[in-house]
């Protein structure tokens, strides 16, 4: 006698069975802790690096050398904020609230993407990272639009869907750089020799060493290993850099036919570790950034609240009087 | 009135142009200096959204300044390469972001203006100020209602929060006269059916100012218009002192490089 | 029987025989409290006015254009602050406190020269400062140094010639610019527009309606009356301009062989009154400059104060120990 | 040891200069910052003096520097045409004055390092460094007793004075071993007689920063070196982002009048 189908199922029966037959996990739905855990670390982890991600760039909006450039900036730092909020939300429907996982981050007990604590000291670095951290967050989040999390992977899709577009800008303000006059076009071929490297970190230790893999693979959370992604991400702009006119800092970077990949050279964990230790070139600065805005802001959501409240007495004292 | 030197030019449009161009590009960036730095992050996306719409109105309103002049001078060269007393925007827009409740209280006082100002403008004889204005009003509406739920929550909010708000209201309020002050190029422009005359547009800005700050238990600030020195100010190309840093920010990159493409 | 010079004469005649002798009145003698007073009052302003003086220059010191008058700038700036020190220690002889005067000065309750509500908008006004508002305080200030309260007149003497070395560089500024580009020459131009007239403001109303010179005249604090200073101004700078290759925006101003003078227009006394009432373009800025300066600043007087007290502390039982 | 390109050119030498010339440049500019803006009068003209002694050493180098450089470059187009990635200064000086304290600390580490550095220059083969080396030292002295008696005051005043002085240490600390790394210009230098090894001059600094902590009560902060993207800093041309908003205010009005004379 078989039951499939028919008799009820305990809840990690019906969790396990909606993750392998590739279903969306809900809100309402039972799940287990530790893949509620791994989900709110991971979701927090996003949204804390979207709004974190809006001072590289936002450190150049009111200097930005076009009209045209100075708009479309505006509006992807705007996509950032925009991001941090249907991220926030999402790691909401998992029983947190965005308070509470800002006062994690302020308090550098959550994590943020370390590519933020790089410096943007020249305008094309605002490219650059268009092109290349927008390239590899893409390639990183295009397989989480099918995570098991139905929230998260809908905010994926959107995501993603922007960031496209942003890595597009990015790659058009460097292609104008290197076609510009000789100094824009070194200040275009710096920004890439600084953010080559660190985006190459971006997907994470390699596979031998990476801790949460396994069971987020299990999970259907995360979909391709850090190498294989890596891997991925090197075969495209491999491939981009040539189109711009630019070259990536890396002697060992060639073609391999047998492989069907682009070779490329050893990344410099060491330093990754530094800088997620907390000793990048801008750890502190983001942090202080991000404490200070939302110090200063104190004041007024404490009004928000306050009037709010006031309104709400109000209405039911004008109910009462009825 | 076509007043300009050439064939298709018009100095005084242009003129006029120039000054609500610069209301709109200097605007657009204090606000835009909030970003990343705004109370909350739904004011982030609030504020980046209202400094994209008044850029938005900057760079029309420029370029079509520089066609009616004739001299050749497109957005960027009016934006990155004028000198400060070429500037023409009003002092309102040009005042520092000293806390949330200043960002609010000078977009409010110039949203309220600007709303009408585009309102009639949306008439003009300039095609595409005309064009411009239409966009604009809807855009005004917005950030008018923005800047007045902000005014109404910080006036009625806590003690703290009114005091602030009070105070940004009397930082801003002696500069509300000048937006409603033709000088010639302005009367000009009124005229001619281009521009109109902002003097008109005070009664309408006054109740709508108002109702806000009754609703926030605000008083109107009992402030004389600021007097600059013999009688100039913004529209006369004579800013207040924090302007020439805000320039400095804006037009560094762009004139590091002369001549340079972006 | 004549007493005089010999026998004790009561402190006022004594007073009154060293003004009218042109003796120098000093801190221990005896004086009358009006003189007192309208010296506390007259110093303090004077004072007042060197500090406040700093910010429309100090604006500058960040963009002045070349590392040469950079340094030129911060040694007259530094010199305002010192004109300060030593006008405070001057006032403080008197039996008030340089922090008493700070107190007042901040709440608005004591006066500072109207002429540094004005803004400097451009370099040029760096140059028109120094020219027409530094040579305006110079031919206010040289008969000071004869003036009957001693460290008042020492104080001016060091004072004016200072003063005369930072007009002769405002001077050479505008000098600069008037023989510079047509964009400098225009900056040129209009700074010394907008300072010609505040600057015949700086020695105050019309002498048929100046309230205190009276006795000012009589005590020796002040010699010449605001319009004759005026006259000996305008004469000065009616010639300096011409060498600069400027003009002056006076359509009246015109040698009057006659009077062996120079005519000029009349003043528009309106605007002097609203700026001194408040109303000036910079009025607030300045003060509020000020007062957040004093404000950052008490934690480090305060820290300085109790370093000072625990380091007596210290000594005294050491002193103890012995 | 000449490696110029012309006559009377020496590349390395230049580079070195460069270095210094920025630090004294880059140091004053930061001290000229609080002037009208210091805790009391005093204060005023004690940060003027040493902002004028740090610019009257920058201007001295910058020209030497520009002549054995060899391609007509002379003070002002050093300070005000170069571009961000030009400049060699240390990220050290270019920390922003937060408050009193970090503008005290951030000046008792360099002036503790550029007394011990101009001591040693004194004996530079450059005649012209030489001689700015020798005036220098003694204007150092100064500078480095001023720095110590106000971190005394603040470490042993009050307790928020205390927190603030660790906390504008802690601020400033990541940055101290990038003036004790040579890099290869300065290795040059240095093996050429005109310039130093600065990492010899580490234990007269070491010990003078201890003396004065330890009077002051403080404790000498456990942070690792700041670390550069690639191990790049400040002598690379790589700066921390309050710098681009520094160089923006101090070039601005140059830049915006190209070839004008002043």
């Amino acid at each position: 006698m078989t039951l499939t189908g028919t008799a009820p199922a305990g809840p990690r029966q019906r969790f396990d069975a909606m993750i392998s037959g590739e279903e969306r996990i809900e809100p309402r739905d039972w799940m287990p802790d530790d893949y509620r855990a791994t989900l709110i670390r991971q979701i927090a982890q996003h949204a804390h690096s979207e709004i974190i991600g809006m001072q590289p760039e936002g450190n150049w909006i009111t200097r930005a050398p076009s009209l045209k450039r100075k708009a479309v900036l505006i509006a992807k730092v705007q996509d950032e904020a925009g991001h941090g909020l249907y991220l926030y939300s999402a790691a909401e429907t998992l029983g947190v609230d965005r308070a509470e996982l800002l006062d994690l981050l302020h308090e550098g007990r959550q994590r943020y993407s370390s590519i933020f604590n790089y410096p943007t000291p020249t305008w094309a670095d605002v490219g650059a990272i268009g092109w290349l951290v927008d390239g590899a967050a893409i390639t990183n989040q295009v397989p989480l639009c099918r995570c098991s999390y139905g929230p998260y992977a809908r905010a994926m899709v959107r995501i993603c869907k922007e960031e496209s577009f942003h890595q597009r800008q990015g790659f058009e303000i460097l292609h104008v750089l290197a076609r510009g006059t000789p100094r824009q076009r070194a200040m275009a071929q710096d920004a890439v020799d600084r953010w080559y490297w660190p985006s190459l970190m971006m997907f994470g230790p390699p596979d031998s060493e990476s801790a949460h893999s396994g069971k987020s693979m299990a999970w259907r959370i995360k979909r391709y290993s850090n190498d294989d992604l890596r891997q991925r991400f090197v075969d495209i702009i491999a491939e981009q850099v040539r189109a711009l006119g630019l070259t990536l800092p890396d002697p060992d970077l060639a073609w391999n036919a047998e492989r069907g990949h682009y070779d490329f050279g050893a990344v410099d964990w060491a330093e990754f570790t530094a800088v997620l230790k907390g000793d990048g070139p801008c750890n502190r600065q983001r942090i202080e950034h991000r404490r200070a805005a939302h110090a200063d802001g104190a004041w007024v959501r404490e009004a928000a609240r306050a009037h709010a409240a006031k309104q709400a007495d109000r209405a039911a004292a004008r109910e009462a009087a009825r | 009135m076509t007043t300009g030197t050439g064939p298709g030019t018009d100095a005084a449009t242009a003129g006029y142009l120039l000054r609500l161009g610069d209301d709109a590009l200097i605007a657009g960036h204090r606000m835009a200096e909030v970003v990343t730095r705004a109370p909350q992050l739904e004011e982030d996306v609030a504020l980046a959204n209202i400094a994209l719409d008044l850029l938005g109105q900057a760079r029309p309103l420029l370029t079509r300044a520089g066609e009616l002049e004739g001299e050749g001078r497109d957005e960027d060269t009016l934006a990155y390469l004028r000198d400060e007393p070429e500037f023409r925007n009003c002092l309102l827009v040009e005042l520092p972001n000293t806390d949330f409740a200043h960002t609010i209280a000078r977009h409010l006082l110039f949203s309220c203006y600007a709303r009408e100002l585009y309102a009639a403008l949306a008439a003009s004889t300039d095609d595409v100020l005309a064009g411009v204005a239409g966009k604009a009003v809807k855009e005004l509406d917005y950030h008018r209602d923005h800047a007045a739920q902000w005014t109404v929550r910080l006036g009625d909010g806590t003690e703290e929060s009114a005091a602030r708000m009070a105070a940004a209201l009397d930082a801003a309020w002696p500069h509300v006269d000048e937006m409603f002050t033709a000088d010639p190029v302005i009367s000009a422009a009124a005229a001619s059916g281009a521009g109109v005359d902002p003097a008109g547009l005070r009664p309408a800005w006054d109740s709508a100012v108002d109702a806000v700050l009754a609703e926030a238990g605000l008083h109107r600030p009992d402030l004389p218009p600021q007097a600059g020195p013999g009688g100039r100010g913004g529209r006369h190309g004579l800013h207040t002192q924090s302007f020439g840093f805000l320039l400095a920010e804006m037009q560094h990159v762009h004139r590091s490089h002369p001549g340079a493409a972006w």
